[in-house]
C-alpha cells in the first residue's frame, strides 16, 4: 500500500464531489418538493454534457457558455417533463411516478441514441493545470467547483430570499397548507422540477467539461445521485452537497486503500446501510 | 411425442438434401451468410465498422459474378442480419432465428468477445460454422467448440507483444503497472499479460481493474504516480482508454512506456491531442502492413483476396472514411468463408468445416490458420499483431507501425 | 364483575410531555365502559397504550390478568382487543367484504380464509352493510366507513372492543342505529371500552364512566356519579362547548 | 375449496385452470413443431412472465416497489452455474441449491429492507443490486469480471446441446406456470389478503392483528424462488454467466413495466403484460422505419400506459368485455 496517493486523491475527490453534489441537489430538490423519484435524471445530466458539446464544438463559442445555457435549457425541460409526464400522475402510488419519470428516460435515450449515437464524445476544455509536489489540480476542475458553489448558493438565494423560492418550500412542506394560503401548489411542483432539471443538467455540462462522454454516461451519475441523496438526506438540498463532498472524498480515499474496482461495493453498501440506520441520511434529523 | 419429432425432422432432412442433390449441377445459388450487428448499445460503432466490412465483401462477390465452385455451382451471397442492441441474451434468439427461419448456410459473428460468446454457443448446438471477427477472447476458444473458427490474434497476445517491444526499446524498464477495465476480454488480457511480464524479469508493481465505464481516473492514477512505474500496460475499450490516457498525461506521470488495448489504433484517439503522444496500443491489422504474394511464401501461406491498397480504396469509396481493423475484420472474414467453401468445393459443413481445418492462409488481414487441437479447436493460431505507436508529425501526431521490426514504418520512442 | 382490562399508574410520555400521567382504572368483563374527558385529555393515548401502539414508561395494562405492556400490537389483536378508530381507515382498494374479512382472518379466533369470508358477511348482515359487501372500500360514505371500522372490528372476535369516537360525524338517526349496534355487540358478549363525545350516547350506554383530564384521572363512576362529581363539571367548564353538552344532554 | 369460497359471490369461475392451460398450449408449441427459433422467443417470454409475476407480488399485492428485483435472477443463475461447473451436480439440483443464495438474501437482506417504506424501500433495492453486482464483479470464485462459462461438452451429460437447450426451455416453462400458481394461489389466499392489507394501510394492518415485518419477508421469498430459477434455467442454456447480464438494472425495470403494462395486482396482468410487450418489442425492432425510435416509441407507449390506463391491459379488458370481469383475475 503506497500512501503516497492519499492527498492528491483526497483533493481530487473533495473537487469532483462538489459536482455529485450539483447533480444530486437537482435530483433531492425534485423529491423533496413533488415526492417523485427522477428516474430521468441520468438522461437529463447527459443533455447537459451535450448542449456544452453543442456550443463548444458546434458553434464553436467558450464551452462555459454551454454550462450557462445547459442551466437554461434544464428549466424549460424540467417544466416540460413535469407538466407531460408527471403533473398527472403526482398524487398516484410511486411506482406510478417512477415509470412515468422511466417513460421519459426512455424517451429521451432512445431519441438521443438514434440522433446522437452513442459514439464517444469529448470537449477540449484545457485551462492548464496547478501543480505543488505531487499534487496535481486541473483548472477545469476548480472552475466546476466554483461554477457548483455558486449555483448552490444561487439555489439557496431563490428558496430563502425570494417570495417565489418561499412559496416553493411552503409546497414543499404541506401541499395542501400552501395551497389554503393561496399557493398555485402545480406551478410551484413545476418549477421545482424545473430548478432540480436545471441543476442535473448544469452537473452534466461541467462534467463535460472534464471528462469524456457519451449518450449513456448520465447512468453512472445517476446511480451516483442515488447514493449521495440518501447519505445526505432525501430531499435535503444542503445534505446532497455535502453528500457529494462526502461521496467524492469516499471513493478518492477508499481507491487508495483498496483497488478501484472495491470501490463501487463499499460505495452501495454504505447506501444501503444507511438506509437502513438512518433512512433520512446522515444529515437528517432521526424519524 | 419426441421420437415422432425426430423422425419428422429426419425425413424433412432427407427431402432437403434430396432437393440439393438434384440441383448441385449448376446453375447459380443463393449463399445465404447471417450475422447479428449492434445498432444500438455498447458495441454499436465498432460494429458497424465491421458490418461496413462484411458488406462489401459481399458486394464485391456480387459484383464479381459470385463464388464459383469446382462443380459449376455459382452462389451469390446474400446477407440476413438484425440488431442484437448488444445484449448477449439476444444474440441467442437471434442466431436461433437465423439459423431456422431464415435457414442461413454459415455465420459470421457479432462484434465483441461476450456477444461472440453467446452466438457460438447457439451456433455449434446447431452445428453451424460461425467465423468470427471481432472478438479476441481466449476462453472462448477453449471450450471445445467445433464449428467455430476465430480471425482475431487471441487476448492473450495482445499485451505479451508490448512487453517484448518495451524490452527492445528500453532493457532497463524495471516496474510496471498492469491496469485493466474489469470486463471479460480486457481482463482476460491482463491475466494472460502478468505472468510474461514476470517471466521477463519485470516486477508488476500494481495490478488493478476498473470499473467499465469509469470516466473519473483521477483515484486510479494517483495511485500508478505513487507507486512510480517505468511503465504502465492495460487499458479496456476506446472510451475509457482515451480517458486514462488524458489522465495520465493531465497528471504528469513519468512513465517511460504507456501500452494501451484496443483504443490507440483507433483514428480518432489522437483527439486527446499532445496526451496521446507516445501511446502505444496492439492492432490487429494497419493499412500501412503489406501482405502480399512475398509475405505469403515466406509464410509458407497461400495468398487469397485483393491487394491491401485496392481494398483500402474501395472502402474509401464505399464508405468515405479509411477503415479500422474491425472494419477488415469483417471483410476478411467473409474472405475466409469464401477460399474455405471454394477449396470444399461445397457449401456442406463437414466438408467445409475440413477445408477450414486444413487452412494456411494471407490475406489482405494478414496470416490465418487455426488450431485442430481438440481442446482449442478453431483458436487463430498464426496471425501476428503489430503495434502502433503516436508520434509527433510535423504539428500534429501520426500513428506509426512499430512493431514488428521487420513491418515497422518508424522506430520506438520512449514516452516525453 | 372480573377486570378484563385493567390499567395500574399507567404513564405515557412523548419527551417531556406527559399525555398519560398515573392512571389505574379497571374495565369490567362484560361491561361498557366510557372513557370521556375534554380534548387533548389523553383518550386516545390511553388506547394507543392499550393496543401497544405507544409504550407506556411507566405502569402496567393487565388484560386478562396479563401484562401486555411492551408486546407488539398485532400480539395484543390476537390476545383479542380489536380497535375501530376514530379516524377512519378502510383499505380502500379492498372489498368491503375484504375489509371485514381481514378482520375476522387476523383477529383473536384467526380464522381461514372461507370461515372468515362466512363471518365477515354475517357481521355485514348484523351491521347493515350486506349490500356493499362486494363495492370497494373507498366508496362507502362516512356513516358507512364507520361501520364498517366497527365490523371490522367485530369480526375479530374481540373480548375487549376500543371503540375510538364510533358515533362522531353521524346524524340523529345514524347514532341511534349505531346504538342498536353496540347492544347487539355487547349481547354477543364482548366488553366495550369506548371513547365518546356524545354525552348522551356514553351515559344511556355506560355501565360505568372513566373520566380524564389533562392526562389525569379525575372520576370514575356510574353516568350519575361522574356527572355529579364537581372536579369533572370544572374539567368540562374549561371548554365551554363539552360543558354545555355534559348538562343538556341529562338522561 | 373454490366453489365454496366463490359461492359468496356466485358461480365458481376456473380462472386458474384457464390461465395455466393457455400459457401451457403455447408453451407446448415449439416442442409440437419443433422451430427452435419459436422456442427461442418463447423462452424469452416464459423468462419474463416469470420475472413480472414475481415482482408483483411483492410490488402488486404488497406495495413494494422492488427495483432491484433481477438480483434473485442473478443469484440462482450463479448458484446454479457454479454448482454445476465447480460441484458437477445435474442441473435439476444445481436449480434448486442456486434457489438457496436467493433465499438467503430475501430473508437476511429483505428482512432488514422491508422495514423501509416508499421510495426508501425502492432506492435500497436498487442499492442491493448494484451492490451484488459489483461484488460479484470482483468475486474471483464466481469468475470475477469474466464471470462463468461452460466448456460445451456439458452439454453431452442431458444429450447434446440441442436437448440441453429443450430442457431448459420445458423447465422455463414449468418455472413459469409455477410462479402464475404461486401468483394465484397467494392473491386467494389468507396471507394473500394479509399483504393486500398491508399495502393498503400498514399501520392499521399492524392494529388488525397482521405481522408486517413476517408476512413481507414471506412475500419477499416467493417473489425470490422464481426468478432464481428461471436465472438457472437461463444461464444453463447461455453457457455462460458474467455480472453484467446476471444483475442488469434495466431487465429489473422492464419487469415493472410488464407489470403496469398488464395490469398491477392482478394474476393475469403480468402474463398478458409480458405477451404484449414481447409482441410489441419484435414489432418494433422488425420494423424497418420504427426500428431506430424502437426506444422512444416504447417510452411514450409507457407513459402512456401509466398516465391514462393505469388498471393496465386487464383493466382495459374488463371495461371493454364487461364479460370478462368474473374471469379475469
Amino acid at each position: 500500500m503506497n500512501l503516497g496517493a492519499l492527498l492528491p486523491s483526497a483533493i481530487d475527490g473533495l473537487l469532483l464531489g462538489c459536482v455529485y453534489g450539483l447533480a444530486a441537489m437537482g435530483l433531492t430538490l425534485i423529491f423533496g418538493v413533488t415526492r417523485v423519484v427522477n428516474l430521468a435524471h441520468g438522461p437529463v445530466i447527459a443533455m447537459g454534457m451535450f448542449v456544452v458539446l453543442a456550443v463548444a464544438s458546434g458553434a464553436g463559442l467558450n464551452p462555459y457558455i454551454g454550462v450557462l445555457l445547459a442551466a437554461v435549457v434544464g428549466l424549460a425541460a424540467g417544466v416540460v417533463i413535469y407538466v407531460v409526464a408527471v403533473d398527472r400522475v403526482i398524487n398516484a402510488p410511486e411506482l406510478t411516478t417512477l415509470l412515468a419519470t422511466f417513460a421519459v428516460n426512455l424517451i429521451i435515450i432512445g431519441t438521443a441514441t438514434t440522433l446522437l449515437t452513442t459514439s464517444p464524445r469529448a470537449v477540449d476544455v484545457d485551462l492548464g493545470a496547478l501543480r505543488a509536489g505531487n499534487v496535481t489540480v486541473m483548472g477545469t476542475h476548480v472552475v466546476a467547483v466554483v461554477i457548483a458553489v455558486a449555483a448552490a448558493g444561487a439555489l439557496y438565494a431563490f428558496l430563502f430570499r425570494t417570495r417565489l423560492g418561499k412559496s416553493v418550500r411552503a409546497v414543499a412542506a404541506d401541499r395542501a397548507a400552501a395551497e389554503l394560503m393561496g399557493i398555485n401548489s402545480r406551478r410551484m411542483l413545476a418549477l421545482a422540477f424545473g430548478l432540480g432539471t436545471a441543476l442535473a443538467m448544469t452537473a452534466g455540462a461541467l462534467l463535460a467539461t472534464m471528462f469524456s462522454f457519451n449518450v449513456l454516461s448520465g447512468g453512472t451519475y445517476e446511480t451516483k445521485s442515488f447514493v449521495i441523496v440518501v447519505l445526505g438526506g432525501l430531499g435535503n438540498p444542503t445534505g446532497a452537497l455535502i453528500g457529494g463532498l462526502v461521496i467524492g472524498l469516499l471513493e478518492g480515499v477508499t481507491a487508495v486503500v483498496i483497488p478501484v474496482s472495491w470501490v463501487p461495493v463499499i460505495e452501495y453498501a454504505v447506501f444501503v446501510l444507511i438506509l437502513l440506520v438512518r433512512p433520512r441520511g446522515l444529515l437528517g434529523s432521526r424519524q | 411425442m419426441r421420437g415422432m419429432r425426430i423422425t419428422a425432422a429426419v425425413a424433412a432432412a432427407v427431402l432437403v438434401l434430396a432437393a440439393c442433390g438434384s440441383g448441385t449441377t449448376s446453375g447459380p445459388k443463393t449463399l445465404k451468410i447471417g450475422f447479428t450487428a449492434s445498432q444500438t448499445g455498447a458495441q454499436e460503432l465498432t460494429s458497424k465498422r465491421q458490418v461496413e466490412g462484411i458488406k462489401l465483401w459481399a458486394d464485391q462477390v456480387a459484383k464479381a459474378g459470385g463464388i464459383k465452385l469446382k462443380d459449376g455451382t455459382v452462389l451469390t451471397p446474400q446477407l440476413v442480419s438484425y440488431d442484437d442492441e448488444s445484449k448477449t441474451d439476444r444474440v441467442q434468439a437471434l442466431y436461433t432465428k437465423l439459423i431456422n427461419d431464415d435457414k442461413v448456410d454459415f455465420l459470421l459473428s457479432p462484434y465483441s468477445s461476450g456477444l461472440i460468446k453467446a452466438a457460438a454457443v447457439v451456433g455449434e448446438q446447431n452445428g453451424k460454422i460461425m467465423v468470427t471477427a471481432g472478438g479476441a477472447d481466449d476462453a472462448t476458444m477453449e471450450q471445445g467448440f467445433t464449428s467455430i473458427y476465430q480471425l482475431y490474434t487471441p487476448g492473450s497476445k495482445y499485451l505479451t507483444g508490448a512487453i517484448d517491444l518495451m524490452l527492445a526499446m528500453d532493457p532497463t524498464v524495471k516496474t510496471i503497472a498492469i491496469v485493466n477495465e474489469k470486463d471479460a476480454f480486457s481482463t482476460g488480457v491482463a491475466a494472460a499479460a502478468k505472468p510474461y511480464a514476470e517471466s521477463k524479469g519485470l516486477t508488476v508493481v500494481l495490478n488493478e481493474g476498473y470499473d467499465s465505464g469509469t470516466t473519473d481516473f483521477a483515484p486510479l492514477v494517483n495511485k500508478i504516480a505513487a507507486a512510480a512505474p517505468d511503465a504502465i500496460l492495460g487499458g479496456g475499450h476506446f472510451q475509457d482508454g482515451q480517458t486514462f490516457a488524458k489522465a495520465v498525461f493531465d497528471k504528469q506521470v513519468a512513465a517511460r512506456f504507456v501500452a494501451l488495448l484496443v483504443a490507440p489504433p483507433e483514428p480518432t484517439f489522437s483527439a486527446i491531442g499532445a496526451a496521446a503522444l507516445g501511446i502505444v496500443g496492439p492492432s490487429q491489422w494497419e493499412q500501412s502492413v503489406k501482405y502480399d504474394a512475398t509475405t505469403a511464401a515466406a509464410a509458407g501461406a497461400t495468398w487469397y483476396g485483393p491487394a491491401v491498397a485496392d481494398f483500402v480504396t474501395a472502402y474509401q469509396t464505399a464508405y468515405g472514411a479509411a477503415p479500422s481493423y474491425h472494419s477488415v475484420g469483417g471483410y476478411a472474414a467473409g474472405l475466409v468463408l469464401e477460399k474455405a467453401i471454394e477449396d470444399a468445393g461445397s457449401i456442406d459443413a463437414a466438408a467445409v468445416r475440413k477445408a477450414l481445418d486444413a487452412l494456411n492462409l494471407m490475406t489482405l488481414f494478414g496470416q490465418t490458420q487455426f488450431s485442430t487441437d481438440t481442446k482449442t479447436h478453431g483458436k487463430q493460431t498464426a496471425h501476428q499483431m503489430v503495434y502502433v505507436q503516436w508520434q509527433a508529425a510535423g504539428d500534429g501526431l501520426a500513428s506509426q507501425v512499430v512493431w514488428p521490426v521487420a513491418v515497422r514504418t518508424a522506430p520506438i520512442l520512449p514516452r516525453q | 364483575m372480573s377486570a378484563l382490562l385493567a390499567l395500574r399508574g399507567v404513564t405515557v410520555a412523548f419527551g417531556g410531555l406527559v399525555a398519560v400521567d398515573d392512571v389505574t382504572f379497571d374495565v369490567e368483563e362484560g361491561s361498557i365502559t366510557g372513557l370521556i374527558g375534554p380534548n387533548g385529555a389523553g383518550k386516545s393515548t390511553v388506547f394507543n397504550a392499550v393496543n401497544g401502539v405507544y409504550r407506556p414508561r411507566t405502569g402496567s395494562i393487565l388484560f386478562d390478568g396479563r401484562d401486555i405492556v411492551g408486546m407488539p400490537s398485532q400480539r395484543i389483536a390476537r390476545l383479542g382487543i380489536a380497535r375501530a378508530h376514530q379516524v377512519v381507515r378502510p383499505l380502500t382498494d379492498l372489498s368491503v367484504l375484504d375489509n371485514v374479512t381481514v378482520g375476522a382472518c387476523f383477529g383473536r379466533d384467526a380464522l381461514g380464509l372461507v370461515a372468515g369470508r362466512r363471518r365477515a358477511a354475517g357481521v355485514l348482515e348484523q351491521l347493515g352493510l350486506a349490500d356493499r359487501a362486494s363495492q370497494p372500500a373507498g366508496s362507502l360514505n362516512v356513516a358507512q366507513k364507520k361501520r364498517l371500522e366497527l365490523a371490522r372490528a367485530v369480526a375479530a372476535g374481540p373480548r375487549l372492543l376500543l371503540a375510538d369516537e364510533v358515533l362522531a360525524g353521524l346524524n340523529p338517526h345514524e347514532v341511534e342505529e349505531m346504538l342498536g349496534v353496540f347492544a347487539t355487540i355487547r349481547a354477543a358478549g364482548v366488553t366495550i371500552l369506548m371513547i365518546e363525545h356524545l354525552m348522551q350516547a356514553v351515559m344511556h350506554l355506560s355501565d360505568k364512566v372513566v373520566v380524564l383530564d389533562y392526562g389525569r384521572l379525575i372520576a370514575v363512576g356510574t353516568p350519575a356519579e361522574v356527572q355529579a362529581d364537581p372536579a369533572v363539571i370544572e374539567a368540562y367548564l374549561g371548554d365551554p362547548h363539552a360543558a354545555e353538552r355534559l348538562l343538556a344532554d341529562e338522561p | 375449496m373454490r366453489a365454496t369460497l366463490h359461492g359468496l359471490h356466485g358461480l365458481p369461475r376456473p380462472f386458474l385452470p384457464v390461465l395455466l392451460l393457455i400459457v401451457a398450449v403455447v408453451a407446448a408449441l415449439p416442442l409440437v413443431t419443433g422451430n427452435p427459433s419459436l422456442r427461442e422467443e418463447l423462452f424469452f417470454m416464459l423468462l419474463l412472465v416469470t420475472l413480472a409475476t414475481s415482482v408483483n407480488v411483492i410490488t402488486g399485492y404488497t406495495g413494494y416497489v422492488s427495483f432491484g428485483h433481477i438480483v434473485f435472477f442473478g443469484l440462482g443463475g450463479y448458484g446454479a452455474f457454479w454448482s454445476m461447473q465447480v460441484l458437477g451436480v445435474h442441473f435439476l439440483v444445481a436449480a434448486a441449491l442456486g434457489v438457496i443464495p436467493a433465499v438467503l438474501v430475501a430473508v437476511i437482506v429483505g428482512g432488514a429492507v422491508l422495514r423501509l417504506r416508499g421510495a426508501y424501500f425502492a432506492l435500497a433495492t436498487l442499492g442491493i443490486l448494484e451492490a451484488t453486482k459489483a461484488f460479484m464483479t470482483n468475486f474471483e470464485p464466481a469468475g470475477g469480471a469474466v464471470g462463468l462459462s461452460f466448456n460445451f461438452s456439458v452439454y453431452a451429460n442431458y444429450g447434446g446441446a440441442k436437448s440441453a437447450a429443450e430442457m431448459a426451455y420445458v423447465f422455463m416453462a414449468l418455472v413459469a406456470l409455477g410462479a402464475i400458481t404461486a401468483s394465484y394461489l397467494v392473491r386467494h389466499s389468507k396471507f394473500g389478503l394479509a399483504l393486500m392489507t398491508i399495502r393498503e394501510d400498514q399501520d392499521a394492518a399492524v392494529i388488525l392483528g397482521i405481522d408486517p415485518a413476517r408476512t413481507k419477508v414471506a412475500a419477499f421469498v416467493i417473489s425470490a424462488v422464481f426468478p432464481a430459477l428461471a436465472g438457472a434455467a437461463f444461464f444453463f442454456k447461455n453457457g455462460i454467466i458474467e455480472p453484467g447480464s446476471a444483475f442488469d438494472l434495466t431487465r429489473s425495470i422492464e419487469s415493472l413495466v410488464i407489470v403496469v403494462l398488464g395490469g398491477i395486482g392482478t394474476v393475469a396482468g403480468p402474463v398478458i403484460g409480458a405477451a404484449a410487450y414481447e409482441w410489441l418489442r419484435g414489432f418494433l425492432i422488425t420494423n424497418p422505419a420504427l426500428a431506430s425510435f424502437q426506444l422512444t416509441i416504447a417510452g411514450v407507449l409507457l407513459l402512456v400506459v401509466v398516465l391514462f390506463a393505469t388498471s393496465g391491459l386487464v383493466g382495459v379488458i374488463r371495461s371493454r368485455v364487461p364479460r370478462a370481469r368474473g374471469w379475469l383475475e
